[in-house]
């Protein structure tokens, strides 16, 4: 309950009070893309250990989801946000066996699986069905405004989840897995079940994130939706904040991606140089993240 | 047709297991994934480039330069990053998102020094170096041109390129199954505490391998302007997913699984481009989920790698 | 105290502080082991046996505390360096599975010259025939017994000063342990020390002295006859007496 | 004509009576925001656009900036370039930036489809006028959105219309009935090959396809499709790829000893020095393909001709990495759309200079070609005639234009030899 | 000793195999409410194994285990433990950065098989671990994680308590403590299975004691009879030369 107090509520308050202030809407909904992204993969690298890195295929299948039910139902957007959410489901519901795999080898199939997806959708054989590599491109149901506060609520749906984590028996349950799998199976938990509701509730994270991000965007090619990039984005700054907790990726995306934007807008031609450098120094002198070093200056950090 | 595929898919298999044998061998010695694997490749891209624009090197004598150059740059960047990396709570995870940083400033370096459009050798170039030696081996003056097997031809370039990978494997081979070094390595491969126990010098062994990993990937390189037509700063991302592709459908850690890896990956590539061509690039991810799923230790593996 | 107090101990351990986090499982153990001389350190698991040896080798990060062996400061020296000084250690697991037999011994003789690891490595094979016999085979494939035999013969290879063991004892059936103590046996009081961790007391058989470690804290320092002698000892370590 | 010299006499008394609060009013610099790429997959077709872009920014700068008409002076020109290392999500949010924070008076795209689809919707949202300059893709260009324009190429599914009426007509002449097609399945190219097809298919002719397949855009080993591309015994074979596709195939064509009797490749034309260095000069000999802007001479009705162009092209990024070509012609025709639609604008709202650069279409003539526009914004001008690749005694490469005809200046040679 | 009532647990003709090794070759045994029953034999005898194939960690490759009649074996371990069994470990396996309390939590939470009411303070309490209950789990000592490992399996009110190795590393208070309360939860009902290396534990603890060697079971007795056993002597205590 305080965490929903001093954290998520004050956070979706600025977000959706920030447009009023700042214009460039796209940047502050990029940043809410980005937390939510960023707790998805805290959902499951956080709290299970299995590093997702093909993890932007939920959120292509979301944003695919959304589209097809757009183009081809005509569906109204907050209805095919609901089936981009539920494309996301059905495939983390699929990749439900890579939990037989550990650590390098989940994250590679995960980003294998994540490759095949891009590569089914962007077939031209399929052009009839994705519109294949020609991309999307939706209209009449743009919306800025709208698509921009259903990012706000979806944020905020995200928080909770995690806020929900930290503090139920089922948040309890994952950590104890994360911990020892073997313990915590002799203490009662159906480690396989919990492992994949966590699982399914990431992927519908990142569902709902790519469902309105490809409203918003309404224009795009696969290859956008599906980029790496994303992964790599999400993953870097959970890790920078901290994973595990509720702070820690909020932090990562407010710090990294502002420093991102920040030295893309002033010093572009050194972009990848910087930002590469700053990654490698952030694995080799934080590992655990930034609320490990608030932790250690003796400021809790939920 | 059938003939053709079949021996291409075998020449462009044994390139891939030299992409690979490399990312295999640190993978199998640190438990690490070199995610900047494929930027070390087309850093040897550059250097064969160089080499050859600026003082008309071939590509042939380049091998050994890139070998020894990258193998020499291996052991600072070992010890600038991988034992701190070791020390972290899960290297393993980590070192993905680390080498992504490094893949990054790589990338970045190469642009900055050298901008972003497509490089190339002219092809002929491997080819009179390689008409040459067979020329000087059989004793007979051989023609500058596609080389014949079995009634097909095939560039030069890829039948040399088969031929270094073959070496690069026998290499592989030879260094950890016949040389003292190659023991102490495996030791590290089979238990990283129990090597230190035996009082082994982890580290040193570590930095050799990782050396070794980059020179082998800085072979491979100077065989890219060839095999993959061109080179660019950023090609580097694609081929490292595809040589972890390949070394997972052989099995970390052994290089003769890289060869069957590569073998797999390269012909059945090449059954997808002549049949269903619009899906070949699908066929690499599926192929990796469903060894990884069927056999999860690779086609030649042994050791476990479930959860 | 080692015999001769006047000879400088091969190995002396002072006010030895170590353990894993935050948690401290050494709480300032001295220990000394003179050369030829043979130890057998007791303690129940969790005592601290495995901390205190891997220490000693430098596997564990030194809280407070000196280790000197040969007159030399090696405290802070890496494990390596203290195998090439002549401190070798044989862990429970004793060896690589996936190496063969003779790549084992050649690890264990690393730092020997390629002619001299042969001739140790021949040297050895006389000692153990049954390895002798399965050199070429891995050495996973050997049994419970033969892989014990292989550890001790991989520990000897480099010709060391002090050997430093972890439960030979472990997982091997009662008449392998008796053969285990009988090969050591063999090798006492010819110029080389031993340090071995054991609950088995068998082991008790191969010791010049014995200390015994409880919580992290030497507990009796003594010699064979006197650990007989002490009723407290026997019913704490060997139950049934 | 009677009317024309009213209204400038009528502007002028305007002028007159108006004329200190123009002055007053005047920006002192024209912000015009882009973005290019410098890493990633797109940097090889950005750099160069953007370099050429930068270029006619300079030029004008020299001389004391651009004319603009509704402030009847010459102001000069900031440029306001942003690097979205050809991610989309990125250059979006600069697209936004430039749009919103900057707050730029012109808004130039990245090259390429890809990074220029994202500002679509934004420029159309934001209601600012998207100068696209090689974004190609058919879908941007739409009835309802009226802020986008494509500068320096055609729109992909008309650019092929020579390449398909050469071989049904000239080429058919010559014996061609079966067509190989290889194409690279993204829009730009992917979107050529269904053009041809269908300019093809709806001929009427006997030319038949023995050979129509796609294949993915990261594509690098040909030697397999060109085996069997060569069991179908075409007469002619059409690649349409990007250029390291080009690059891949001809290297490979010339490794395994294949010579087709008509070939057709889209960047020995568009990027002619960079495939010359990747490939040398030889094995383009003969190879079909597009006469873009940087081969041919056309007689612009302003800004520079070709030569002068290439010539303070070379002076100025010499010994650089990035080559002259096609995409250095278009980033620099995009300056020069805007410097022509800025001198007759009457204002600088979005939806002036957008009525500014359509009354350009038809009329407008550059080193790129005649600038025509259709009512959505797609580029039907600046086409690209086919031409064949004729390397001479001393390993200079030319071009002989062979279609249309009112342009041709020699004729193939067919088979290839 | 075979009862007329069955046994709470039955163990028959239990086999695991790793590779071509016969971990546990048709061991049986039983096991009733209320007694304390110790397993010993000298390592590598198979009595982990077997505790871990009993409580789920291994699916058995033959036999049968049986708990109050019904048949359990190859279920998965979150069923066994809502079915009634639970363990410690040897090497104890806590989550080490979670608290002292919230491992019990955890155990409460999820193994309490829905009784309300249970108080993870009161398994604290019940083994001296009250006042480290803020702690993370990973600053106990080895022996105190030992207990914790005891707490979590005992908050799951298990049937059957599987006990490995659990009084290595405690004083003789402590031994005598814990002892204590082993006696205390068989005397309510518990059935609770030893593994254990020192004999004087097992003698102050056992009512009785299965001797295992090479994966079966060579003696059932109890342990005063079972030192007199010549086969036992020759395979475990292989004494007959000690002093």
């Amino acid at each position: 309950m305080r965490d929903v107090l001093l954290i998520l509520v004050p956070l979706v308050a600025a977000f959706a009070l920030l447009p009023f202030v700042y214009s460039n809407h796209l940047l502050l909904f990029n940043f809410i893309i980005f937390i939510v992204l960023a707790q998805g993969v805290n959902v499951i690298y956080g709290f299970t250990g299995y590093l997702p890195f093909g993890y932007v295929g939920f959120f292509g299948a979301g944003a695919y989801g959304f589209s097809l039910m757009v183009l081809h139902l005509q569906a109204p957007p907050l209805l095919a946000i609901v089936v981009g959410a539920a494309a996301a489901l059905a495939l983390a519901l699929v990749l439900t066996p890579l939990f037989r795999l550990s650590g390098a080898y989940f994250s590679i199939a995960n980003l294998a699986a994540s490759l095949a997806v891009l590569q089914v959708v962007a077939n031209p054989n399929l052009e009839n069905y994705t519109r294949g590599p020609y991309g999307i491109s939706l209209s009449g149901i743009f919306n800025p405004p709208l698509a921009y506060a259903t990012a706000v609520a979806i944020l905020a749906m995200t928080l909770f989840a995690v806020i929900f984590l930290r503090n139920s028996k089922f948040g309890l349950a994952l950590q104890a897995i994360r911990e020892d799998a073997i313990s915590a199976s002799m203490a009662g938990i159906n480690v396989v079940r919990e492992r994949v509701i966590a699982w399914l509730l990431s992927a519908l994270i990142a569902g709902l994130a790519g469902s309105v991000f490809a409203w918003y965007a309404s224009v795009f090619y696969p290859e956008t939706v599906f980029s790496g990039e994303f992964t790599i984005f999400a993953i870097v700054f959970a890790l920078f904040g901290g994973t595990a907790t509720l702070v820690g990726p909020i932090l990562g995306v407010i710090i990294l991606y502002g420093i991102y934007n920040a030295v893309g807008i002033s010093t572009p031609q050194y972009f990848q140089l910087i930002y590469g450098a700053l990654i490698i120094g952030l694995v080799l002198f934080l590992p655990n993240g930034l609320v490990s070093l608030l932790r250690r200056w003796g400021i809790d950090v939920p | 047709m059938l003939t053709y595929t079949l021996l291409a898919g075998l020449l462009f298999g044994l390139y891939f297991t030299l992409i690979g044998l490399g990312l295999n061998l640190v993978f199998g010695v640190m438990r690490i994934v070199n995610l900047a694997h494929g930027d070390f490749l087309m850093l040897g891209a550059f250097l064969a480039f160089w080499l050859f624009s600026l003082f008309a090197i071939n590509p042939i004598p380049t091998i050994p330069i890139a070998f020894l150059v990258f193998l020499l740059l291996g052991f600072p960047l070992y010890y600038l990053l991988v034992p701190r990396l070791l020390r972290a709570k899960d290297p393993e995870m980590l070192s993905f998102i680390l080498f992504f940083g490094l893949s990054q400033v790589i990338q970045a370096l190469a642009t900055i020094l050298w901008g972003t459009s497509e490089r190339s050798i002219p092809g002929g170039q491997l080819g009179r170096a390689i008409a040459a030696i067979l020329s000087f081996v059989t004793g007979r003056t051989i023609e500058n041109g596609p080389i014949e097997i079995l009634g097909q031809s095939f560039p030069a370039a890829w039948v040399a390129s088969g031929i270094a990978s073959g070496i690069g494997v026998l290499l592989v081979y030879w260094y950890l199954y016949r040389t003292k070094l190659g023991y102490l390595t495996r030791a590290v491969m089979v238990s990283r505490d129990e090597a230190v126990a035996s009082g082994i010098d982890v580290d040193r062994i570590s930095a050799i391998a990782f050396g070794f990993g980059l020179g082998l990937a800085a072979v491979a390189g100077v065989f890219a302007p060839f095999l993959l037509g061109s080179i660019t700063p950023a090609m580097g991302a694609e081929v490292t997913i595809t040589s972890f592709a390949v070394i997972v459908i052989g099995s970390l850690g052994n290089p003769l699984g890289t060869l069957l890896g590569g073998l797999v990956y390269g012909i059945s590539y090449m059954f997808m481009q002549s049949y269903y061509s619009s899906w070949a690039n699908l066929l690499p991810y599926l192929l990796l989920i469903a060894v990884l799923l069927l056999r999860p230790n690779g086609l030649l593996g042994r050791q476990a790698r479930r959860a | 105290m080692p015999p001769d107090a006047s000879v400088s101990p091969l190995l002396s351990v002072t006010g030895i502080e170590a353990g894993y986090g935050k948690v401290q499982v050494l709480w300032g153990t001295d220990l000394a082991v003179a050369g030829n001389e043979s130890v057998v350190l007791l303690g129940a698991n969790g005592a601290g046996k495995t901390t205190l040896l891997k220490v000693l080798m430098g596997l564990i990060a030194i809280w407070r505390g000196r280790i000197n062996f040969a007159d030399e400061d090696i405290t802070s020296l890496r494990t390596d360096r203290r195998v090439r000084r002549g401190i070798v250690y044989m862990s429970e697991t004793s060896g690589f599975p996936a190496l063969t037999v003779d790549e084992n011994i050649r690890i264990g003789a690393q730092f020997l010259s390629k002619a001299e690891a042969r001739l140790r490595a021949e040297e050895l094979y006389s000692i153990f025939p049954m390895l002798a016999d399965r050199r070429r085979a891995a050495a996973g494939s050997l049994s419970g017994g033969q892989r014990k035999m292989l550890g001790i013969a991989k520990a000897l290879a480099s010709n060391p000063r002090l050997v430093i063991m972890d439960e030979p004892s472990a997982g091997l059936s009662p008449l392998l342990v008796r053969e285990v103590v009988r090969v050591l046996a063999s090798f006492r009081g010819k110029g080389l020390a031993f340090l071995i961790a054991e609950q088995n007391v068998k082991f008790l058989d191969l010791a010049d002295r014995v200390y015994t470690l409880d919580g992290g804290r030497i507990g009796f320092v003594g010699t064979v006859a006197e650990v007989h002698a002490n009723d407290a000892l026997q019913r704490a370590y060997f139950g049934l007496k | 004509m009677f009317g024309k010299v009213r209204l400038s006499l009528f502007a002028a008394l305007l002028a007159s009576i108006f004329g200190t609060a123009y002055a007053a009013d005047a920006p002192k610099e024209i912000k015009l925001g882009t973005l290019y790429a410098s890493s990633g997959r797109f940097a090889s077709i950005s750099m160069p656009v953007h370099y050429g872009l930068k270029l006619w920014i300079e030029q004008k700068n020299a001389e004391g900036g651009v004319f603009v008409k509704a402030f009847n002076k010459k102001i000069p020109i900031t440029l306001v370039a942003y690097d979205d290392q050809s991610n989309t999500a990125t250059a979006a949010t600069l697209f936004n930036q430039l749009i919103t924070q900057d707050k730029v008076d012109l808004l130039v795209s990245d090259s390429g489809s890809v990074l220029t689809s994202v500002g679509v919707p934004i420029a159309r949202d934001n209601k600012m006028f998207l100068f696209d300059q090689t974004g190609t893709g058919a879908a941007f260009f739409t009835p309802d959105n009226p802020y986008i324009a494509l500068m320096s190429d055609p729109v992909s599914s008309v650019w092929p219309k020579p390449l398909a009426d050469f071989i049904t007509h000239d080429g058919n002449g010559l014996g061609i009935k079966r067509v190989a097609m290889l194409y690279s399945t993204n829009d730009f190219t992917g979107t050529q090959a269904n053009a041809v097809r269908k300019f093809i298919k709806e001929s009427g002719t006997d030319v038949e396809f023995v050979y129509d397949q796609g294949i993915p855009t990261d594509t690098t080993n040909y030697a397999v499709l060109i085996n069997n591309i060569r069991a179908t015994n075409p007469d002619a074979v059409i690649h349409l790829g990007y250029a390291p596709n080009d690059i891949a195939f001809i290297h490979s064509l010339e490794d395994g000893g294949v010579n087709f009797k008509f070939l057709f490749c889209i960047y020995p034309g568009l990027e002619t020095e960079l495939l010359e260095k990747n490939l040398g000069v030889k094995p383009l000999n003969y190879i079909f393909t597009y006469v873009t802007s940087s081969e041919i001479e056309y007689e612009p009705n302003f800004g520079m001709k070709l030569k002068e162009y290439k010539e303070l092209w070379n002076k100025k990024y010499a010994g650089g990495n990035v080559e002259f070509g096609f995409n250095s012609v278009a980033g620099y025709n995009t300056g020069l759309v805007i410097e022509k639609a800025l001198s007759v604008a009457e204002s600088l709202e979005q939806l002036e200079i957008r009525k500014a650069v359509f009354s350009l279409s038809g009329k407008l003539k550059t080193l790129d070609g005649t600038f025509e526009l259709d009512p959505n914004g797609a580029q039907l001008g600046m086409s690209t005639p086919i031409g064949q690749i004729n390397v001479d005694d001393h390993d200079h490469v030319k071009f002989v234009t062979v279609w249309p005809h009112e342009v041709a200046n020699g004729k193939p040679v067919y088979p290839r030899p | 000793m075979s009862p007329e009532t069955p046994s709470l647990l039955q163990v028959t003709g239990l086999v695991k195999r790793f590779g071509g090794f016969r971990a546990l070759d048709g061991l049986r045994f039983h096991l009733n409410a209320g007694e304390i029953l110790g397993l010993v034999g000298p390592n590598g005898s198979g009595k982990t194994t077997c505790i871990n194939v009993i409580s789920g960690l291994y699916a058995p490759d033959g036999g049968e285990i049986r708990l109050g009649g019904q048949s359990i074996g190859g279920l998965p371990s979150h069923r066994l433990v809502h079915a009634g069994i639970n363990r410690t470990f040897q090497i104890p396996k806590p989550f080490l950065t979670m608290t002292v309390l919230q491992n019990v939590e955890v155990s409460v939470a999820y193994g309490g098989h829905g009784q309300e009411g249970l108080d993870p303070h009161y398994f604290l309490k019940l083994l001296d671990l009250e006042s480290h209950a803020k702690q993370p789990a990973a600053e106990l000592n080895s022996a105190q994680q030992k207990l914790l490992d005891l707490a979590r399996a005992l908050a799951t009110k298990p049937r059957v308590l599987l006990v490995d190795e659990l009084a290595a590393g405690l004083n003789p208070a402590e031994l005598e403590k814990i002892a204590a309360k082993l006696k205390e939860l068989a005397r309510s009902g518990m059935a609770i299975l030893v593994v254990e290396h020192l004999m004087g534990f097992i003698d102050q603890v056992t009512d009785r004691v299965v001797v295992m060697n090479a994966g079966k079971e060579i003696f059932e007795g109890v342990l005063a009879d079972a030192i007199r056993n010549p086969r036992v002597v020759e395979v475990f205590l292989g004494q007959d030369d000690a002093a």
